[in-house]
C-alpha cells in the first residue's frame, strides 16, 4: 500500500526525524491560511504539493511556487481538482519553501534476491533514482542492513560519508537509522527520502544555520502486515479510491479496475493475470483483475460478481476457477443465486476444474445465461465472443 | 527418484489439528504420503487422522520419536515464522511453509538461521511439492497428475495446477511439480529448484511457470543457459496485460521500470533457448517440440 | 554485581513476571506491620526471609514461616542482626506464604564457550541446580537463545513441555521470555527463579485456582555495563559493603578485603592474584586483592594506599607495578606522596618494573620505610619478612 | 614466520586520534610495525604519528586505499562493539580490540557476525600480540620481548609481561606472545590460539597462562594432549589463593563450584603433561627441562 507525502512524514516525524512543518489543505481557501501562517512566519515563498499517490507530479505541474497568500490561494485552486495520470487531485500540502544547499537522496527498500534491507543513497539528490542507476551506476551507494541487527553505527556513518554530509554526520546518521526504524515499526517495504537535503535557516541569533531536513518522502507499505498497524490501514485515501476497492478489501479479494469490457473472476494471482493476457490475446479486453483467493465460498462469490458488475461497461462475465482449496460445487452454487439476485443481466462463461467440478457442472446445467467451458482457451474464447455479441445492435 | 518429496519422504505436518491441517493432512495421506507425526502444541499425546498419525506439542519431540525428516506448516501467519524457526530447530531439512499473508520482514529475520542450519525452506505462501504416484505434500490438488520424467516449477497456486493437468492430458507425465510461492521473500529461488532437478537422473525436461515481478526468472535463464544449456525447457510467463505499477493480487506482481515485466522475462528466457508459450495450453505442444514424449 | 531478592524480584516485576507482594523490613516492628497486613489479606501463614547476597540461607536458619504477627515479629527480630556467612543481616523479606503445588527451576546465564545465553529448566525445582547437575544430568533442559533474537517462542515453549508445565503454557512461555528480556534489559548475566512454582490461590469466587508464580529470584549484573543503568547501582547494598569497597569502586580500583595481614597492591588482575599467590606460597597471608588498573595515577595509588591501609591487621605493603601503560616513574612519585601523608607507618616494598623502571628507583632511592626490589618472587620474600618483623614484640 | 602478526602485517589503527589510540600507535611504529591507516570518523584526510601514517573516516575507505588486513582497536566501551563490526565488514581478517569494559551481551551480538565473515577477533579486553622483532600489535612493551622459538599465550595482561620478561631473562626468545583477554566473551580462546602455533615451523614450544575461573584452561589441556602430545608446553594458573565465590578484579576470575577453581585446571593440565609452575620465574627452568634451550 502507498501513503501519501504527507502521511509518510508523520510517520518519520514520530521516529524523531528532522521535517519542516507542513499543513494539508482540502480547499483553496485552507491552503491560504496555511500559507498565511508560513508567510508570516519568517518563509519568503511557500510550496504546494499536490498530494497523489503517483510519480511525476511536478512534471504534471502539481508542484508550485507561491509568495503571497493570494498567490498560493490561486495556486491551490488550479492543483486541486487537477488530474493527474487518471487520479483527481483532492488534497495539497503547504510548507514553508526551503533554502536548499545541497540535496542528496536516501532510501531504504526490501531486496528480495538478497532477502534483507538494502540501503541506497547517492550524492545528487532530486533526481529519479532509476535514472541515475542507469546513467552512473556508481553514483549510487548500495548497503545491506544485517536482518537482525538493522543499519550499524558505521554503516550509517558509511552512508553519511558517501553522501558527503561530513559536515552533518551525527544528523545524517540519525536520518539514516530513522529510515530503517521506519521500516521496521510500520512494516513498510520502501522508505525514501528525495531529496534529503541540506537547507538554510535562520538561527535563534538571526544567523543562517545549515540544516538536514527530509523534504520529501514516499513509503509503501507490506499488504500482509497491515493488520499489526491498525493506524496505518486508516491512512488509505479513501477520497482517491474506488468505493468497490473498499468493498474488495472487506472480502479479502485482490481487485483492479481496468479499462476493457469482460469482467474476470478467478481464484489465485497467477491464474488471473494468465486468464486476463489470453482474453487479450483471443481479442478482448479484460475489465478487471479479480483473484477470489482461497477456498471461495458462495458469499464471498456474491461479493465479487458485485464488485465486477459496479462497472457498467462489463458486458461478458469470464469465470474461472481450478479447485484445489476452493471446491467447484460451491463457487457454482454461488454464482447460480448471484446469478439469480443480480439487476443487469450480463452473459457469464463458467469454467469449474478440479475438486468436485462434476457436481460444479451439475448445478451450473440450465442455469439460464451461464454457459460453460471445459478447458480455458475454450473458455476464454466463448467469453470474448460474448461481448462481442452484447456490443453488437440489440 | 524425484525432488524434495518422495516415497522415503517421513512427513510432520505443523498446525495438524487447525481446519487446513487437518483437510490437506487427510489428502496428502490419500495420496499416500507418509505422515509420521502432527503438531500442535498442546495437544501432545492425542491422535489426528482417525487415530493414525500421532500428535506432538514440539517438532523437537515429534522428530525424535518419529524421525520426521520434511515438514509441511499450516499454521496462521502470526505464528508461521516461529513454526519454521521450531522445524529448523528440531533438525528438519526440507520445510514447506504454506501459510500467506506472512510480513515480508519477518521472513527476513528467519532466513538467515534456515541458512545457517543448512535447511531448505519451500515458500511461504507456497502451494507445496509432488512426486506422482510417490508422495504430495502441501495443497497440490493430488488427481491432476501423472507419473512422468518432467520437472515443473511455479511461483503460482492455481496456474500450476492448470498446467500440470494440461500436461497430464496430453499424456506426459511429472517427476515432481514443485511451487516456489510468489511472495517478495521466499526461501527457495528458481535455481534453487533447478539445481535439485539438474541432479535427477529421473527428470528430464523442465517446464519454468513465472509471473511479472522480481527478476528471478531473468536469473534462472541464465543460470538453465549455463548449467543446462542440452535439458528441453518450456516456460510461461504470466501478466503479460498486466499494467505497469499496478499491483496484482500477490505482492510477487509489480512491475517497477523496466525490469521485472513480462517482456524483459521472455526475453530473457528466449535469449536462453527456452520457448515461452502464449498460452498454459501450448506447453505440452513445446514440450513434445523439444523432443518430450507421452510417459 | 550480586543484588538482593527483592530487588530482584522488582526487576522480574517491572517485565510484567506474576511475583507475589512482598515488604521489606529493616525492624521487626516493620516486620509485624507487613506480617499483620498479610494475614489480614487471608495469608495462613507468611515467610520471613533475611536479606543477605549469600546462598545457603535458609539452612543457616535465615527463612522461617510465621502465622502470627507477634510470632513474625519475634522471628524477624532473631534473624535480623544474625550473621551469615560472615555477613549481618539487616533487612528481612516478607511475603504470604505460598501454598505450592509443584516447583520447578527456571534461569538463564551467560554461557562463555557457546558465547551465547543459556536457558536451564528442571522439573524439580527448590533444589541446588549444581547438585541436580552431577546427580541426574538429563533431568536439566539446557537451551541456547539466540544471540539477536533471544528466546524463540518455540524454545519458550519447549521449557515449558519439558518442565511439565503444560497446563499453563502461556504463563511459562511469558516468564521464560521475561527472564531473557531481563537479562536483556539490565545487562544481568544471571536471571534464575527458584523455585517457579505452580500455588493454589483463591479465585475471586472463593474457589481455588492454580497459577504460576515467582518465589524466589536471584539476578548478578555485569559490571562493565552497569553505567548504563543509572537505577541499578543504586541497588547496590550499601548496608552491606565496605566502606571501603564505595571508595575503591569511585576510583576505579578493584579491590576485596581478604582475612590477611599483607596489604597488596599490584596492577592487572592475573598480576595481582599471581602475587597474592606467591605471597602465600612463602608463607605470608594476603590481606587483600587490589587491582589497580591501567595507567595508575599519582592520586589513584594514593587512594589505593588509604584502601589498604583502612585495614587495621595491615602488617606490611607490598607493591607490585609492571609498567605498560602505566609508567614506573608515576607510580613511584604517588608512592612516595602517599607515604608522607600516611599516619600509622607500615613497612613498604616495592618493585616496579617496565616503563620507565629506572625513573622509579630514583624517586624511590633514599625515602624511608621504602625497601625496593627488582624480581617478583624478591619482592614477595621481602614482604613477607617485613610482616614477621613487624608481629615481633616491639 | 609467526602467527597472527609479523613483518607482513598490514596495520589499521582504530582510533588513532585518541589519546590511548596515539600513544600505542607511536610505540607499535617505533617497534617497527606497518602501521598503514589510521581511522577516526570524522577525521578523514589528516595524517597520525608526525605525518606517516594517513587518516581515514572509516574502516572501508582505509582498507579500500592501503589494503590493511589487520586492524587494533583503542575506542571507547561505547563505541568498540561498532568499531569490530566496522573492521569486519571492510574485510579486515585480524581484529586485536585492547578496549576493556565492553558489556558482555555486546559481544553476544558481535560474534556471530565476526564468525559469519570468517575473521579472527583477540579480545576485547586483551593486550594485544607481539611477534618479536617483526611487529607489535596491542600495548604489550616491546623491550620485554627477545626473539625466539616459545609461543605464549595468557589470559592476563601484565601478569603476561611478566612472564615474558623472565623468559627474556632466561635467553628464551619467543616465536609471538599472544594475550586473548580476560573477560567473558572473547574472540578467540586458547585453543584457537594454539591451533595457531601447531601450524607454525617457528614455534617449537608453548607457555599458557590461565587464571581462575571458565574452563578454557581445561578445555586447551583436552586439546593439547590430542594435537600437540609431543610439543614442550609448561603453564602458569593464576588465583590459586581465591577464595571461592568471590571476585577478582575482571569478569573472568569467579569461581563458580567445582569447575573453574585452580586445582581443577591445574589437574586438568598435569593430566595433559603440562607442568604447571608455582611462580612465573620457574617457567624459564620448566621450559629447560622440557629441552627448550636458550635463542
Amino acid at each position: 500500500m502507498k501513503i501519501q507525502e504527507a502521511d509518510a512524514k508523520s510517520l518519520l516525524l514520530a521516529q524523531g526525524l528532522p521535517v519542516p512543518p507542513w499543513a494539508v489543505a482540502r480547499t483553496a481557501a485552507q491552503a491560504r491560511t496555511a500559507a498565511e501562517r508560513f508567510l508570516a512566519g519568517g518563509a519568503e515563498e511557500v510550496v504546494i504539493k499536490a498530494q497523489v499517490l503517483v510519480g511525476g507530479r511536478g512534471k504534471a505541474g502539481g508542484v508550485k511556487l507561491a509568495s503571497e497568500p493570494a498567490e498560493a490561494e490561486r495556486i491551490a485552486s488550479s492543483i486541486l481538482g487537477m488530474d493527474i495520470k487518471g487520479i483527481t487531485v483532492r488534497k495539497v500540502l503547504v510548507a514553508a519553501a526551503a533554502d536548499i544547499v545541497r540535496e542528496v537522496y536516501l532510501a531504504c527498500v526490501l531486496d528480495r534476491d538478497a532477502r534483507k534491507v538494502l540501503f541506497m543513497g547517492a550524492a545528487q539528490g532530486g533526481v529519479e533514482i532509476e535514472a541515475l542507476a542507469a546513467e552512473d551506476p556508481d553514483a549510487i551507494t548500495y548497503l545491506h542492513a544485517h536482518p537482525h541487527l538493522g543499519l550499524l553505527d558505521y554503516q550509517a556513518r558509511l552512508l553519511a560519508f558517501q553522501l558527503g554530509l561530513d559536515a552533518h554526520l551525527k544528523d545524517a546518521v540519525t536520518v539514516a537509522q530513522g529510515l530503517y526504524a521506519t521500516m521496521l515499526d510500520n512494516d513498510a517495504d520502501l522508505v525514501e527520502v528525495n531529496p534529503l537535503a541540506i537547507v538554510r535557516e535562520r538561527g535563534t541569533d538571526g544567523s543562517a544555520v545549515e540544516r538536514l531536513q527530509c523534504l520529501d518522502a514516499k513509503i509503501t507499505l507490506d499488504d500482509s502486515a497491515l493488520h499489526r498497524h491498525p493506524g496505518l490501514e486508516e491512512l488509505r485515501d479513501l477520497d482517491e479510491e474506488d468505493p468497490v476497492d473498499i468493498e474488495a478489501r472487506a472480502q479479502g479479494i485482490s481487485f483492479i479496475r481496468l479499462e476493457g469490457d469482460i469482467g474476470c473472476m478467478v481464484n489465485g494471482a497467477g491464474l488471473a493475470m494468465a486468464t486476463m493476457d489470453l482474453v487479450k490475446r483471443a481479442g478482448g479486453q479484460p475489465a478487471n483483475f479479480l483473484d477470489i483467493g482461497g477456498g471461495a465460498r458462495s458469499d464471498k462469490v456474491a461479493a465479487a460478481m458485485r464488485l465486477i458488475l459496479a462497472d457498467p461497461s462489463v458486458r461478458a462475465i469470464l469465470v474461472n476457477i481450478f479447485g484445489g482449496i476452493a471446491r467447484g460445487d460451491e463457487v457454482a452454487r454461488g454464482l447460480v443465486e448471484a446469478r439469480s439476485q443480480q439487476a443487469r443481466h450480463v452473459p457469464m462463461v463458467v469454467r469449474i476444474v478440479g475438486t468436485n467440478a462434476d457436481l460444479a457442472a451439475d448445478i451450473l446445467r440450465g442455469s439460464e445465461g451461464i454457459e460453460t467451458a471445459t478447458s480455458l482457451d475454450e473458455a476464454v474464447e466463448k467469453a470474448v465472443a460474448a461481448s462481442r455479441r452484447e456490443m453488437a445492435p440489440a | 527418484m524425484s525432488i524434495l518429496v518422495g516415497s522415503e519422504t517421513r512427513l510432520l505436518v505443523q498446525g495438524i489439528t487447525g481446519r487446513e491441517g487437518a483437510f490437506h493432512a487427510g489428502q496428502m495421506l490419500e495420496y499416500g504420503t507418509n505422515i509420521v507425526a502432527g503438531v500442535t502444541p498442546g495437544k501432545g499425546g492425542r491422535t489426528a487422522l482417525d487415530g493414525s498419525v500421532p500428535v506432538f506439542d514440539t517438532c523437537w519431540r515429534a522428530a525424535q520419536e518419529t524421525g520426521a525428516d520434511t515438514s509441511v506448516i499450516y499454521v496462521p501467519a502470526s505464528g508461521a515464522p516461529d513454526a519454521i524457526l521450531e522445524a529448523v530447530g528440531a533438525g528438519i531439512r526440507t520445510i514447506f511453509c504454506i501459510t500467506e499473508h506472512i510480513p515480508a520482514l519477518d521472513m527476513l529475520k528467519v532466513m538467515p538461521l534456515v541458512a545457517a542450519a543448512g535447511a531448505r525452506l519451500i515458500g511461504p505462501n507456497c502451494p507445496g511439492a509432488t512426486s506422482p504416484g510417490r508422495a504430495k505434500v502441501g495443497i497440490i490438488p493430488g488427481s491432476i497428475h501423472r507419473e512422468g520424467r518432467v520437472g515443473l516449477v511455479s511461483r503460482s497456486g492455481t496456474l500450476t495446477y492448470e498446467v500440470v493437468q494440461a500436461l497430464t492430458d496430453a499424456g506426459i507425465g511429472q517427476s515432481t511439480c514443485v511451487g516456489i510461492g510468489g511472495d517478495p521473500i521466499v526461501g527457495s529461488t528458481f535455481i534453487d529448484i533447478l539445481e535439485l532437478f539438474r541432479d535427477d537422473p529421473e527428470t528430464d525436461a523442465l517446464v519454468l511457470m513465472g509471473e511479472i515481478g522480481g527478476n528471478a526468472e531473468e536469473l534462472a535463464a541464465t543460470w538453465k543457459a549455463e548449467h543446462l544449456p542440452d535439458t528441453p525447457m518450456v516456460a510461461f510467463i504470466a501478466g503479460r496485460t498486466a499494467p505497469p505499477g499496478r499491483r496484482m493480487g500477490h505482492a510477487g506482481a509489480i512491475i517497477s521500470g523496466g525490469s521485472g515485466s513480462a517482456e524483459d522475462k521472455i526475453a530473457a528466457l528466449v535469449a536462453a533457448g527456452v520457448p515461452v508459450a502464449e498460452s498454459p495450453s501450448q506447453i505440452p505442444r513445446l514440450l513434445a517440440e523439444a523432443g518430450v514424449r507421452p510417459s
